[in-house]
């Protein structure tokens, strides 16, 4: 089974992931003015910022959900530009989502088959057995310690269940770019602590991983590299530890 | 593979039981003489056409009841099977396959109206059976088959009958018109009747200066009406349903159409219920009727049957006037009954044969067909509406509502022009 | 002036008496599909109902039909309160309202049809009040009150609605359902509550709608199919939510229908009034008014 | 079972259905039996759509129409055998639908199901316009009383009846193929949720596409024989409410997520229709369905194939998984 270490090896170009000047607007309020940011490959940068400072809609635009208005996203050296969501997805970005979207009238297996039908299915060219997705389904529901629950329903799973199953499902796609869209939201702080855990080591295994969290605990222990947003602008980039003393991030923060 | 074998072994039980349902639902016991005779059809009893064909129903049952009283049919009573076709021209092919195969009738009637009627014809051909047909436009003229009769005055060409009715009343004016507008249905019976009007016009000379036909779904006709205003012409052509019937009128009385004459085939005209809404609105207005009480039109028999029409009609919720559908129903009725007599038996070419050799005398006067099932000559009555006061029913059982103005033989008085809205 | 003027001035007078009709049958669909999220594909039928109770209590005690459903107006709301509660109950209580609740309103659809075909028959019903007959002239322009009564009810109907929805406290919270259920919370009212008056308002201007609709055309049972289509249409085109929006894009397919059926023929109506639909939702899928 | 062993159990099934038809000696069967076929192909051509993928297509009219009037235009431009017609119809109808498709690209749930019935109105009102067709007046087609294949006389309902049920057949295979390859596996995650089907790698625009394409092409099929059936096609028939009302009503009564449903559906209902055509025979018909559609989406919300499944005391992963992974992981 081919590694997602192998496949993170990226070519020649020095970043993974290239936003450069990215906007977006819906009606006359401005979400993006002007995102530039670069990640590197192996990198874990975590993206914070307060509510409705346009973290959710950089990551809809990275992931082709929403279409920037200005700007270019670069992924491995070529425009996103003009591909849909599942063409970045073969390309090798894969995200989870705030609020937890299973195929509902599916099972947990199936769940996790979609992405290895589709998006591995088209970047390789051809059909997985039915022996090799089967065992593939299985090696990710344990990864994330959903083996016991792989026929159920979603509708059967406890909230951090669906939080790993929405992760799980993500890296079924084998991408290079995890986005983790506040994945421990809701979450108890041992669980928390638990999918932190999980997603160190899928970035050890060779991931790119971009989180993007309220709790700042989790935020501090994952993150190499922190990004601030506020009112779609970036306002730091850099050491987490150094981000956070910034003064117009405490402003942003406490000052409202 | 043991789900396939499940798949294939359990249902079966289940499919012979299902099969024996289906048998008994298709099966029917053999025909002993002394049965009824069976008359099948299929009724629009829900749908559109309820209204008519609940009417026909009922004037089928009062034959059928007096049938019954003087003894039946070549000594065996008569029984209606019958189904509701809920207007929709669908269900038919399969009811008079029933009718056929499975109930077994002995003769059959066709339903209300084109749409629904020329779905069972080829099913009628195949199986051989005469056809008596109930109030259908050209229907044969495309199957062109030999034992097809039409009860609906329209003669050999129905398709221009009204066209030609109102067109002979124009020929009368003095200044002779000049144009014409023709606004029609944008359905069967709209299209043919503008169609043909639109051939007669011709013919005449007249300059078609309007040509439109409307949606089913038209709710406000002012602009159709103003568009026709706006054209100025001398005569306007309608062919309309009910509904349409009752919101061009109004508009054109809101708009202040000025015409010399407006009419022909303005359906709805003939039912008491858009009598009595329009009420003096129609006054002057020129429709269609096949039947009304006026003292050059006295046949034998049909005050008597249109008197007990309406003492049944009372709270069945069916036209309280009967003076369109019912008599000729029951006169379709009739000239069935007349010649499995005359005929002596059920055989339905002979039948056909009796049919077309003679002359039936019934509640709507003697009845001839011609070669293609029509009546030999159309008997359209070409009517102005004047003198009509209020909203009240009881003035439409009366004359005084009613100027026949063709054909010559029934007319009772001159056109009056122009058409004068309020 | 010459004839085309004169056509044209009064085909947009027909057009705008007639859109007002079509915003009355529209408002409530605005409310249910546009605010609630519902999708009342049998609203025109509670409209027919509603034209049979006008025409019922105008028979038989000789009240004029307007009035007549605005006397049965709290029939209505409760109706509709109820057909909320069974749908909250069946479909959007378990998120399953798309597919099964679309098929629910389907079903009501025949219902309600046949309910009233089993009643009254298919005959054609039609009320009496004194100014069905008469017509307004203004030199080369008719206003037939026939529909211009409808039209003023209806436009009154639209702006106490519009008022309704901005001025009290109810309509407010109505209005934040649409945008956001848990935000209501925070006010301490409960969403299913709000939204179940906002049905109840909904199917109540069905009898409203009914009445005009009566007074406009004589009506049977199954003549609530032809407005399935025109109503979510201008819902559609009025952007939604927007009661003013609802009542512009009424007013401009009313308009258009009547250019069209003036000028063109009006066997072509309805094709470019849909075509219309079509491709605003293919390429301006928020509608003419929506942002 | 694989899908040619499927395709000839049902062959068998349809030939023991028409030996039975030959047996009764009786027309009637046939006609009744040829209306509810129709019904099993439009609820399963409009199942593909509206069940796999979860587009409620309010069309399916229109659809069926369009096929009704292609064999309407070939008939008077060239006379062919009824099967090519069917093809015919088939890509009249999937263009239509791959059409529709483009339009409507972008729109979900109640926009979509709008936007359809909007099409309907359209198309309709174009062949109500188009006088070769025979516009509002109607048109006749006048079909043989027999069909003579290799000297044998064979009834042309016979004909058409056996056309639509090898139809059926097809359609169904078609329907069952779908439902467990990778493109129905597509088809249920854009039913369960679009965006994350996107970011799964599923392309739904263009899955969307072969499903309104395909779903349409079927309800077409239908619809091609429809005109020498019927004999005289009217657009208010064949734009019939009754084809969008059961196209809809039957896989919602027997069941939306598999090729099974809408057979069961359409048999069920249709054959409800039949009777209660002959039996109660009044405005009660189109109550059934009213009530039957009603009541099953609010007590059994997965049809009478969720009954099943309940009947049988499935257990969950059963009734949601495609496939169930049986070794413990």
């Amino acid at each position: 089974m081919m590694t997602a270490a192998s496949l993170a090896q990226s070519p020649a170009s020095s970043s993974l992931l290239e936003v450069e000047g990215v906007g977006k607007r819906f009606g006359g309020f401005i979400a993006l003015d002007g995102i530039n940011l670069s990640v590197a490959p192996g990198e874990r940068v975590g993206l914070i910022g307060p509510n409705g400072s346009g973290k959710s809609t950089l990551v809809n635009c990275i992931c082709g959900t929403l279409h920037n208005e200005t700007g270019t996203v670069r992924f491995d050296g070529h425009s996103l530009n003009k591909l849909e969501s599942h063409e970045r997805t073969y390309r090798g970005i894969a995200r989870s989502f705030q609020l937890p979207r299973p195929f509902v009238t599916m099972s947990v297996a199936d769940n996790l088959r979609v992405p290895l039908l589709y998006a591995v299915h088209t970047r390789r060219g051809r059909h997985l057995t039915i022996e090799e997705a089967d065992a593939r389904c299985i090696e990710l529901a344990n990864s994330v310690g959903l083996g016991a629950k792989i026929n159920k329903s979603p509708k059967d799973l406890t909230q951090i269940e669906m939080r790993k199953l929405e992760l799980a499902r993500a890296m079924a796609a084998d991408p290079k770019l995890l986005i983790a869209d506040e994945s421990m939201a809701g979450l108890s702080d041992s669980e928390v602590g638990e999918i932190v855990e999980m997603l160190i080591k899928l970035n050890e295994s060779g991931i790119t991983i971009i989180m993007i969290e309220h709790i700042m605990r989790a935020v501090m222990t994952f993150s190499q590299r922190l990004v601030v947003l506020v009112s779609g602008k970036k306002i730091a980039d850099g050491k987490p530890d150094d981000v956070i003393r910034n003064p117009e991030v405490e402003r942003a923060y406490l000052g409202q | 593979m043991n789900g396939m074998v499940q798949t294939l072994v359990r249902p079966t039980r289940r499919a012979l039981l299902a099969a024996a349902a289906a048998v008994a639902l298709f099966a029917s016991g053999p025909a002993h003489a002394a049965d009824p005779i069976k008359i099948g059809f299929s009724m629009a009893l829900s749908g559109g056409l309820a209204a008519n064909g609940k009417a026909a129903l009922l004037a089928m049952q009062m034959w059928q009841e007096k049938v019954n009283a003087a003894g039946g049919l070549l000594g065996r009573q008569v029984q209606l099977v019958h189904y509701d076709d809920q207007s929709n021209p669908n269900t038919v092919p399969g009811i008079y396959t029933k009718l056929i195969d499975v109930d077994k009738v002995d003769l059959l009637v066709s339903p209300y109206g084109t749409n629904l009627m020329a779905p069972a014809m080829p099913i009628v051909m195949q199986k051989g059976f005469t056809y008596m047909g109930l109030f259908g436009v050209g229907v044969n003229d495309q199957f062109n088959y030999d034992r097809y009769f039409q009860i609906m005055p329209m003669g050999p060409k129905s398709a221009e009958t009204i066209p030609d009715a109102f067109f002979a009343v124009a020929k009368t004016l003095n200044p002779a018109p000049k144009s014409v507008a023709i606004v029609g249905a944008d359905a069967e019976f709209g299209k043919v009747n503008a169609d043909s009007a639109r051939k007669i016009a011709k013919a005449m000379g007249l300059k078609i200066v309007y040509d439109r036909s409307y949606p089913p779904s038209t709710v406000d006709f002012a602009p159709i009406v103003r568009a026709v205003q706006a054209s100025q012409p001398d005569l306007v052509f309608l062919a309309s349903y009910p509904t349409d019937t009752v919101g061009i009128t109004r508009s054109i009385h809101e708009i202040g159409l000025k015409t010399r004459l407006i009419g022909g085939g303005p359906v709805g005209l003939q039912f008491a219920a858009i009598k009595t809404q329009l009420g003096p609105l129609i006054n002057n207005m020129l429709g269609y009727e096949l039947y009304v009480p006026a003292p050059t039109v006295k046949f034998p028999g049909i005050e008597e049957f249109v008197a007990a029409y309406q003492a049944k009609a009372v709270g069945q919720g069916v036209d309280p006037l009967g003076l369109y559908v019912p008599p000729f129903i029951y006169a379709a009725m009739e000239v069935m009954g007349q010649a499995v007599t005359k005929t002596g038996s059920l055989d339905q070419k002979a039948l056909a044969k009796t049919l077309h050799d003679n002359t039936f005398s019934t509640v709507v006067g003697d009845v001839k067909f011609a070669p293609n099932g029509e009546w030999e000559k159309p008997r359209v009555l070409m009517v102005q509406y004047r003198n009509i006061t209020g909203n009240g029913l009881d003035q439409f059982r009366k004359p005084d509502p009613y100027v026949i103005l063709y054909p010559p033989q029934f007319k009772t008085g001159d056109v009056k022009e122009p058409f004068q809205s309020k | 002036m010459g004839v085309t003027t004169d056509l044209f001035i009064n085909a947009i007078i027909a057009g705008i008496l007639l859109g007002g009709f079509y915003a009355a049958v529209t408002i409530g669909i605005s409310i249910s599909f546009g605010i609630l999220d519902i999708v009342n594909i049998a609203h025109p039928a509670f409209v027919i109902l509603g034209s049979y109770i006008a025409y019922l209590l105008n028979v038989s005690l000789g009240i004029d039909p307007i009035l007549a459903s605005v006397v049965a107006l709290p029939a209505f709301f409760a109706l509709g309160m109820a057909v909320y509660q069974l749908y909250y109950s069946s479909f959007e209580k378990f998120g399953q309202e798309a597919l099964r609740g679309l098929a629910f309103f389907f079903g009501l659809l025949f219902i309600t049809e046949v309910v009233l075909i089993l009643a009254f028959g298919v005959d054609y019903r039609y009320v009496h009040t004194p100014y069905i007959d008469t017509t307004l002239h203004f030199g080369f322009v008719d206003i037939p009150l026939r529909m211009l009564v409808p039209c003023v009810v209806a436009l009154l109907l639209v702006v106490g609605l519009i008022i309704y929805l901005g001025r009290t406290f109810t309509g407010r919270a109505i209005m934040a359902v649409a945008q956001d259920q848990h935000a209501l919370k925070f006010v301490s009212a409960d969403p299913i509550k709000i939204k179940r008056i906002a049905f109840g308002i909904s199917i109540a201007t069905a009898s409203i709608a009914g009445a005009l609709l009566i007074v406009i055309q004589p009506v049977e049972p199954s003549v609530g199919r032809e407005y399935i289509g025109r109503v979510f249409a201008i819902c559609v085109l009025g952007g939604m939510q927007s009661l003013p929006g609802t009542l512009i894009g009424a007013m401009l397919l009313g308009i258009m229908e009547s250019l069209t059926a003036t000028f063109y023929g009006p066997s072509w109506a309805p094709a470019v009034a849909f075509g219309f639909l079509l491709l605003t939702l293919a390429f301006r899928p928020q509608g003419l008014f929506g942002r | 079972m694989k899908s040619p062993v499927f395709f000839l159990v049902w062959i068998v099934v349809a030939a023991i259905v028409f030996a039975f038809g030959l047996y009764l000696k009786n027309d009637y069967f046939f006609f009744a039996g040829y209306t509810v076929l129709q019904y099993v192909v439009l609820a399963t051509g409009w199942n593909i759509l509206g069940g796999y993928t979860g587009y409620v297509n309010f069309g399916s009219a229109a659809f069926f129409a369009m096929g009704a009037y292609a064999s309407v235009v070939m008939h008077k431009v060239a006379p062919l055998p009824v099967p090519l017609l069917i093809i015919i119809g088939g890509i009249v109808s999937g263009l239509v639908g791959l059409g529709m498709g483009y339009l409507t690209l972008r729109l979900r749930g109640a926009f979509f199901a709008i936007a359809t019935l909007a099409l309907a109105v359209v198309l309709q009102t174009l062949i109500v316009n188009w006088d070769f067709v025979g516009g509002s007046r109607g048109a006749y087609i006048i079909r043989p009383n027999t069909l003579d294949i290799a000297g044998l006389q064979i009834p042309y309902i016979e004909y058409l009846f056996a056309l639509m049920l090898i139809l059926a057949v097809c359609a169904l295979t078609v329907a069952r193929i779908v439902e467990r390859s990778r493109l129905g596996f597509g088809f249920a995650t854009i039913r369960d949720d679009e965006v994350a089907a996107e970011a799964c790698g599923v392309p739904t625009l263009r899955l969307k596409l072969m499903a309104t394409t395909l779903s349409g092409a079927l309800m077409g099929m239908a619809g091609a024989p429809f005109p020498y059936y019927i004999g005289y096609l009217q657009p208010s028939s064949a734009f019939g409410l009754e084809y969008a009302v059961n196209s809809i009503a039957m896989p919602m009564i027997g069941g939306t997520t598999s090729w099974v449903g809408p057979l069961i559906g359409a048999i069920v209902l249709g054959t409800l229709q039949q009777v209660a055509t002959v039996t109660i025979s009044s405005a009660v018909n189109l109550l059934i369905v009213g009530l039957l559609l009603t009541g099953f989406v609010i007590i059994a919300p997965n049809g009478i194939l969720g009954l099943i499944h309940k009947f049988r005391g499935q257990s969950d992963a059963d009734k949601v998984g495609r496939r169930v992974i049986r070794e413990t992981p």
